[in-house]
């Protein structure tokens, strides 16, 4: 069973090293790489449902000498959505990259992010994130660049250049905890590291180092014109997992490892930024002329969300109204990472099909492309938060949680980032639906239309109804 | 690349001695590293011999000694004597540049002798073309074309040609 | 005996490279700058590295220390040779 | 307590920090890169100097392992830098 | 040494550090900070020596000296050989200089205070008593490791998953400058003197690597270390002018690029299928093994650095001698290829930054 | 006979460091990059003069490495690249 945990990291690795040799069977071969890693994180999350949390000692050395591999409730549910994520977008792309030698650059350079995200979630060792990191950096930033426009390789660069200094800054506050902690296990550092001049710079250095590549406002700056450029499947998975690998061990390293040293006053200073990223996001998004960019400052405006929960979860004490906003934070980040692959994948076959995403020119394209058009709002109902999306359960336990512990401001910035968040959704579905009459068609999906539409389904569908079985697991796993 | 003059058996042994020979002295002699070192000396000779664009030629024992004989005399005489001129209260140089024309014709004698003049204190060959070569002179005042000359002898007395023909 | 020539040879070595860093510093253009450099290379290594051979006697350091001298050599005639040319090319086509 | 880790080690944050400054301020890329290396350099040292243990002592083995990853994924990391660059560069030149 | 002479080279040493560092970073000519961040690589190599890593230190005279320097000193010379259209050039005037000085000063007072937080914690970490624990464990495990060179033991058994996953990002790194399109054109004939060095440094860098690579298993040593050598010699033979430099071409390559992580993940999953953890060597197999995964990696982190240096996707060499020229290329140079040619490459360092500068205007 | 290798090597260090203010001096790009030649050289003195200290023999191989690559960087600096892409 634990092997599982290594083999989620080697069986996408393997696939990149076969498809990278054997370029002519590089397609099949990554989708059925894919669908191994996604069946082994099935198998995983159903692992850790049933038994708890799982470690894997690489090498067969103990933890700290060596590295230790761990997966939680949190990181195999996050290692569910990446699989599943990444296989649709997989299945899209297989029909979106037609060249052989587009598909000999892409498949390799894909598996490897897929790694790397992989890794990083089951990592327990606080340089071997680093190094992870840095491979996810450059295996995102190779992808970006496959647009080959000048507009991507100049946003994939700029992306390089603050992956970097985002990794620096991170190693910088690792070096700072080796100093003083001799070790770089997480989980015996979050036994012995204390508040104190050690861990607050060591923790400081590192959040800001994620922050950056998280994009959370001011630090935001790179995101859009990355993600607005890149291919449409690269754009779905920087958007939905990329910056929600760095998002995830910020949430580690907060909640789990360096608990102790957290202060309400850092925990509202993530709070504040995070609210700035919702109002500054929701507001870009609303007045992008294109749809992919209208896509990437929602994500800069969706990231906002989840990190309004951390000043909340600082005043919460532990017990199971904590559980519950952790539960609601979890659920939030899931459902936008399905919604807005979903998203950008539907944005992908309308450029296609129609050469351009400018919004005021979607006239139509609900005709012409129903399924799309029907991910596309189904992503929408998914971002406003409408119910029964897991934006709505979400939602609800941040407004839980801001009233439990009496920081009623957070839910004011929820609501306006909601209302704006429905303002942009209606803007494009305006368009899209148009107001000219067209002859009916009878309605066909396309193969690479289904991806998006399943994507579409799962965050504002089947999100809602997971709630109970996500918290139990989390509950089990934590 | 110029073009490659067929090897003789002879030459590639020659070669395999010389590199295992580096090995041993890099290695320090150590007698387990020849499983890495083995393969590491079959690879060098490979590109040694890949690269080697000139017929092996005849060195001259002799004329090794003599020519570090001299190249030691000369590098202590004249380091000498640059040391005291930058070293003095007052800088005592005049730099410029002079032509020579060179009368080694095997190409590795050449650069051997390019590459002496050059560690030579006082001179540096500044440029090279065809026949000619531009010495730079930290003194350009005393002409070092005897030296330079003598010089030339020794490394075709090392390589076992001649160097003689001055009036080509 | 042995000892105290080596020492000697070590000084005479670390004296030329000194001469060579204050030779660099002093002389009023590159090409003459580039003889500093060669003469340290050849005269301060070559010194320290008969000095340190004398105190060593031990044949496969001896000649250790000979291979690296001759790579120092080489380079530093090859990169002068190298420095000088680009430098006068340069002069000659600007 | 050890001078030299001392030394080392804060001129390290220094270098970090001044490589940090022009990887953010600097109009050229090139400056930038050198900037992010020198920041990567600095966090080196301090690493280093953590491992430090005196002249006549061994020192801590694991740093240096990490110093090594860190180096390689340094030169990694500038290489495609560049090889954008590259691109870009070509690609403004032909417009 | 004694403490003082100890304390004289230290003072020399990072003063020579902070002072190549500030000059580096300042200024706008992009030539000469490459210059100096290239001294720099050779005093921080001295200072892993001063701090006895020498490990660490082989690595950086192999990188810094070598192919650091040779790296970017072409992308300087590549960027400056471009003629530069007046108008990117003129661009740059529009921005407001009031917020151009709040954002320097806001950026350096964060430097600042952000060197000063290091320092501060680094203060406090220092004079606590020092960490033994993971040296002792490292030491005491020394025997089961399969080497006696602690710092390989580190990197090839105790974390050896760090190591695998730093192959992986060397190959991402080359896989995705492969797909910006193809190598730089190579060198010019560097003349018979280099040639001639080029001739014995080749043979003997091959030797040096394969040195490096064998030795790391008990003194300072390692596959980075030869990787890098290796591709030193590549580099040397491209500097020379010559087209063949020893690389691989097609499929071969690919399996070269492909070795270091391929050999790590066989040898754990067969490790894996025989019944031992990943990557968990049987003690008696260990060196073995290790050599084996040592001399993939060598190959491949070679390949890699010299594609990282030609900067493309290297085309095939029978193409070339066949044709004369290529006749598609993805990324045309743009420049009508004057007939004095290199002349008019050489003065335009800083105008190399202008041109990036645009490239990087709103970051 | 230490005592006089390490008083050596400390005066090698000197002499490199007097080349640093050459190299901060310039005025050219040549200039700079001859005195980071001299601080190669002078780094691979210091390494031999330390590598004779018990237990250091380590340092000779990174004053290998050093030397061999020394005429690199010198190399790359003055190299020229073919104009177009044909060769």
């Amino acid at each position: 069973m634990t092997e599982l945990l290594i083999g989620l990291v080697a069986t996408p690795l393997t696939g990149a090293l076969v498809t990278m040799l054997l370029p002519r069977f590089a397609t099949s071969v990554a989708i059925a790489a894919g669908v191994l890693t996604t069946v082994a994180a099935g198998t995983l999350l159903y692992g850790v449902g049933t038994r708890g949390a799982l470690g894997y000692d690489i090498g067969g050395w103990t933890a700290g000498l060596g590295i230790a591999l761990r997966a939680d409730g949190l990181s195999a549910l996050l290692l569910m959505m990446n699989a599943l994520v990444m296989l649709a977008a997989s299945v899209y792309a297989s029909a979106y990259f037609s060249k052989t030698a587009e598909r000999a650059r892409f498949w390799p350079l894909w598996l490897l992010l897929w790694t790397a995200l992989n890794a990083l979630l089951l990592s327990g060792d606080l340089f071997n994130l680093y190094v992870t990191l840095e491979l996810l950096g450059l295996s995102a930033v190779a992808l970006a660049s496959l647009g080959n426009k000048t507009a991507a390789v100049q946003a994939a660069l700029r992306y390089l250049l603050v992956g970097l200094l985002g990794s620096m800054l991170f190693l910088a506050g690792v070096s700072l905890i080796y100093a003083g902690y001799g070790t770089l296990d997480m989980a015996s550092l979050a036994h012995v590291a204390q508040a104190g001049p050690i861990v607050w710079p060591a923790l400081a250095l590192m959040t800001v180092g994620l922050l950056l590549k998280t994009a959370l406002f001011p630090l935001h700056f790179w995101l859009p014109p990355a993600h607005a450029s890149a291919p449409a499947p690269v754009s779905a998975v920087l958007s939905a997992l990329v910056v929600k690998a760095s998002f995830y061990l910020v949430l580690r390293l907060w909640l789990d490892v360096f608990a102790e040293a957290v202060t309400p006053a850092a925990a509202s200073l993530l709070g504040v930024l995070g609210a700035g990223a919702v109002l500054w996001g929701s507001w870009r998004a609303l007045r992008a002329e294109r749809l992919k960019l209208l896509a990437a400052y929602s994500t800069v405006a969706q990231l906002g969300y989840l990190f309004l929960f951390f000043p909340l979860l600082q005043a919460l004490p532990p017990g199971s109204a904590r559980d519950l906003a952790v539960g609601g934070l979890i659920i939030l980040a899931l459902t936008h990472g399905f919604a807005k692959a979903g998203l950008f994948l539907a944005i992908g076959i309308i450029q296609q099909r129609s050469g351009h995403d400018t919004i005021r020119e979607l006239d139509g394209t609900a005709q012409r492309l129903p399924a799309t058009t029907f991910a596309i709002a189904l992503g929408g109902v998914a971002l406003i938060g409408l119910p029964p999306s897991g934006t709505f359960l979400g939602k609800w336990h941040l407004l839980v949680a801001a009233f439990t512990t009496g920081q009623w401001w957070w839910v004011v910035v929820a609501v306006i980032g909601s209302l704006l968040a429905a303002a942009y959704i209606f803007r494009v579905l305006g368009h899209a639906f148009g107001h000219r009459a067209y002859p009916n068609q009878p309605v066909a999906i396309a193969r690479e239309e289904w991806p998006a539409l399943l994507l579409g389904v799962t965050a504002a569908v089947l999100m809602g109804l997971a709630g109970a079985p996500l918290w139990r697991l989390l509950e089990g796993g934590a | 690349m110029a073009h490659k003059a067929a090897l003789t058996l002879p030459g590639i042994m020659a070669r395999t001695a010389a590199m295992a020979g580096i090995w041993w002295v890099i290695t320090q002699g150590r007698a387990d590293s020849w499983l890495v070192g083995a393969p590491a000396v079959a690879v060098a000779t490979l590109a040694s011999v890949q690269l080697s664009a000139h017929a092996p030629s005849r060195f001259s024992l002799l004329g090794l000694l003599r020519f570090l004989a001299m190249f030691v005399v000369e590098s202590v005489r004249g380091g000498v004597d640059v040391a005291r001129r930058t070293l003095g209260y007052r800088l005592r140089i005049r730099p410029g540049f002079r032509r020579y024309r060179l009368h080694l014709r095997d190409p590795r004698a050449r650069v051997l002798l390019v590459n002496c003049i050059s560690l030579l204190p006082g001179t540096l060959v500044s440029n090279l073309d065809g026949e000619h070569m531009e010495v730079h002179l930290l003194d350009a005042g005393e002409d070092p074309e005897p030296d330079l000359r003598r010089l030339e002898q020794a490394v075709a007395g090392l390589f076992g040609v001649q160097a003689e023909k001055r009036n080509v | 005996m042995i000892d105290v020539l080596s020492a000697l040879l070590v000084l005479a070595g670390v004296g030329f490279y000194l001469t060579g860093s204050i030779g660099l510093l002093r002389l009023p253009d590159l090409y003459s700058r580039l003889h500093a450099l060669t003469k340290a290379d050849n005269l301060g290594l070559g010194l320290l590295v008969a000095g340190l051979a004398l105190h060593s006697q031990e044949l496969l350091t001896v000649l250790k220390l000979l291979l690296i001298w001759l790579a120092v050599l080489a380079a530093s005639a090859a990169s002068a040779h190298l420095i000088a040319r680009h430098a006068r090319r340069q002069e000659t086509t600007s | 307590m050890l001078t030299a880790q001392w030394l080392y080690g804060m001129s390290g944050c220094l270098i970090a920090a001044l490589g940090l400054r022009t990887a953010l301020l600097h109009a050229c890329l090139l400056h930038r890169l050198i900037g992010i290396n020198l920041t990567g350099a600095g966090v080196f040292m301090v690493l280093i100097a953590v491992a430090y243990r005196g002249a006549g002592m061994p020192p801590d083995p694991v740093p240096h392992a990490l110093v090594l990853t860190g180096i390689v994924v340094a030169v990694s990391a500038t290489a495609l830098a560049l090889a954008l660059a590259r691109r870009l560069t070509a690609e403004q030149i032909n417009d | 040494m004694s403490d003082t002479s100890l304390l004289v080279l230290d003072g020399l040493l990072v003063i020579s550090l902070v002072t190549l560092a500030w000059t580096a970073l300042a200024g706008s000519d992009a030539r000469r900070s490459v210059i100096l961040f290239m001294a720099f690589g050779l005093v921080l190599a001295a200072a892993w020596v001063r701090l006895l890593a020498p490990d660490v230190a082989l690595a950086e005279a192999a990188i810094g000296a070598g192919l650091a320097g040779a790296l970017l000193l072409a992308a300087v010379r590549e960027q400056s050989r471009q003629p530069l259209p007046a108008r990117i050039v003129s661009k740059r005037s529009h921005n407001k200089p009031g917020v151009n000085i709040a954002l320097q000063w806001a950026v350096s007072v964060l430097c600042a205070v952000l060197a000063g937080t290091l320092a501060w914690a680094l203060a406090h970490a220092l004079n606590s008593a020092p960490q033994n624990a993971l040296p002792r464990a490292v030491s005491a495990n020394l025997e089961a490791s399969g080497v006696s060179n602690p710092v390989t033991a580190v990197l090839l058994n105790f974390r050896a998953y760090d190591t695998l996953l730093e192959l992986a990002v060397l190959l991402t790194a080359v896989l995705g400058i492969f797909a910006l399109g193809p190598a730089r054109p190579g060198y010019q004939s560097a003349g018979p003197v280099f040639d001639g060095l080029a001739r014995w440094l080749v043979p003997v860098l091959i030797l040096t690597a394969g040195y490096l690579l064998w030795v790391g298993a008990h003194a300072p040593g390692g596959a980075f270390q030869a990787g890098a050598t290796l591709a030193a010699a590549s580099v040397v033979l491209r500097l020379a002018g010559r087209h063949q430099i020893g690389l691989p071409q097609g499929p071969a390559l690919r399996v070269v690029m492909a070795a270091g992580v391929g050999m790590f993940v066989l040898v754990g999953l067969g490790l894996l299928v025989a019944g031992r953890p990943f990557l968990g060597y049987p003690p008696p197999w260990a060196g073995g093994l290790i050599l084996m995964i040592e001399s993939a990696a060598t190959l491949a982190i070679a390949a890699t650095l010299v594609l990282a240096f030609l900067g493309g996707q290297p085309r095939p060499l029978a193409v070339r001698v066949a044709r004369g020229r290529i006749a598609a290329t993805p990324i045309p140079t743009g420049k009508p290829v004057s007939p004095e040619g290199i002349r008019s490459t050489e003065p335009h360092a800083a105008e190399a930054c202008h041109r990036i500068q645009e490239t990087q205007k709103r970051c | 006979m230490s005592e006089l290798l390490s008083v050596s090597a400390l005066g090698v260090v000197f002499s490199l460091f007097l080349g640093l203010l050459r190299i901060l001096r310039g005025p050219g790009a040549a200039d700079r990059m001859l005195a980071t030649q001299l601080i190669g050289t002078a780094g691979v003195g210091t390494l031999l003069l330390l590598s004779l200290l018990p237990g250091q023999q380590a340092l000779m191989d990174v004053a290998l490495i050093l030397a061999l690559l020394a005429a690199v960087a010198a190399a790359a600096f003055t190299g020229r690249q073919r104009r177009s892409r044909n060769d």
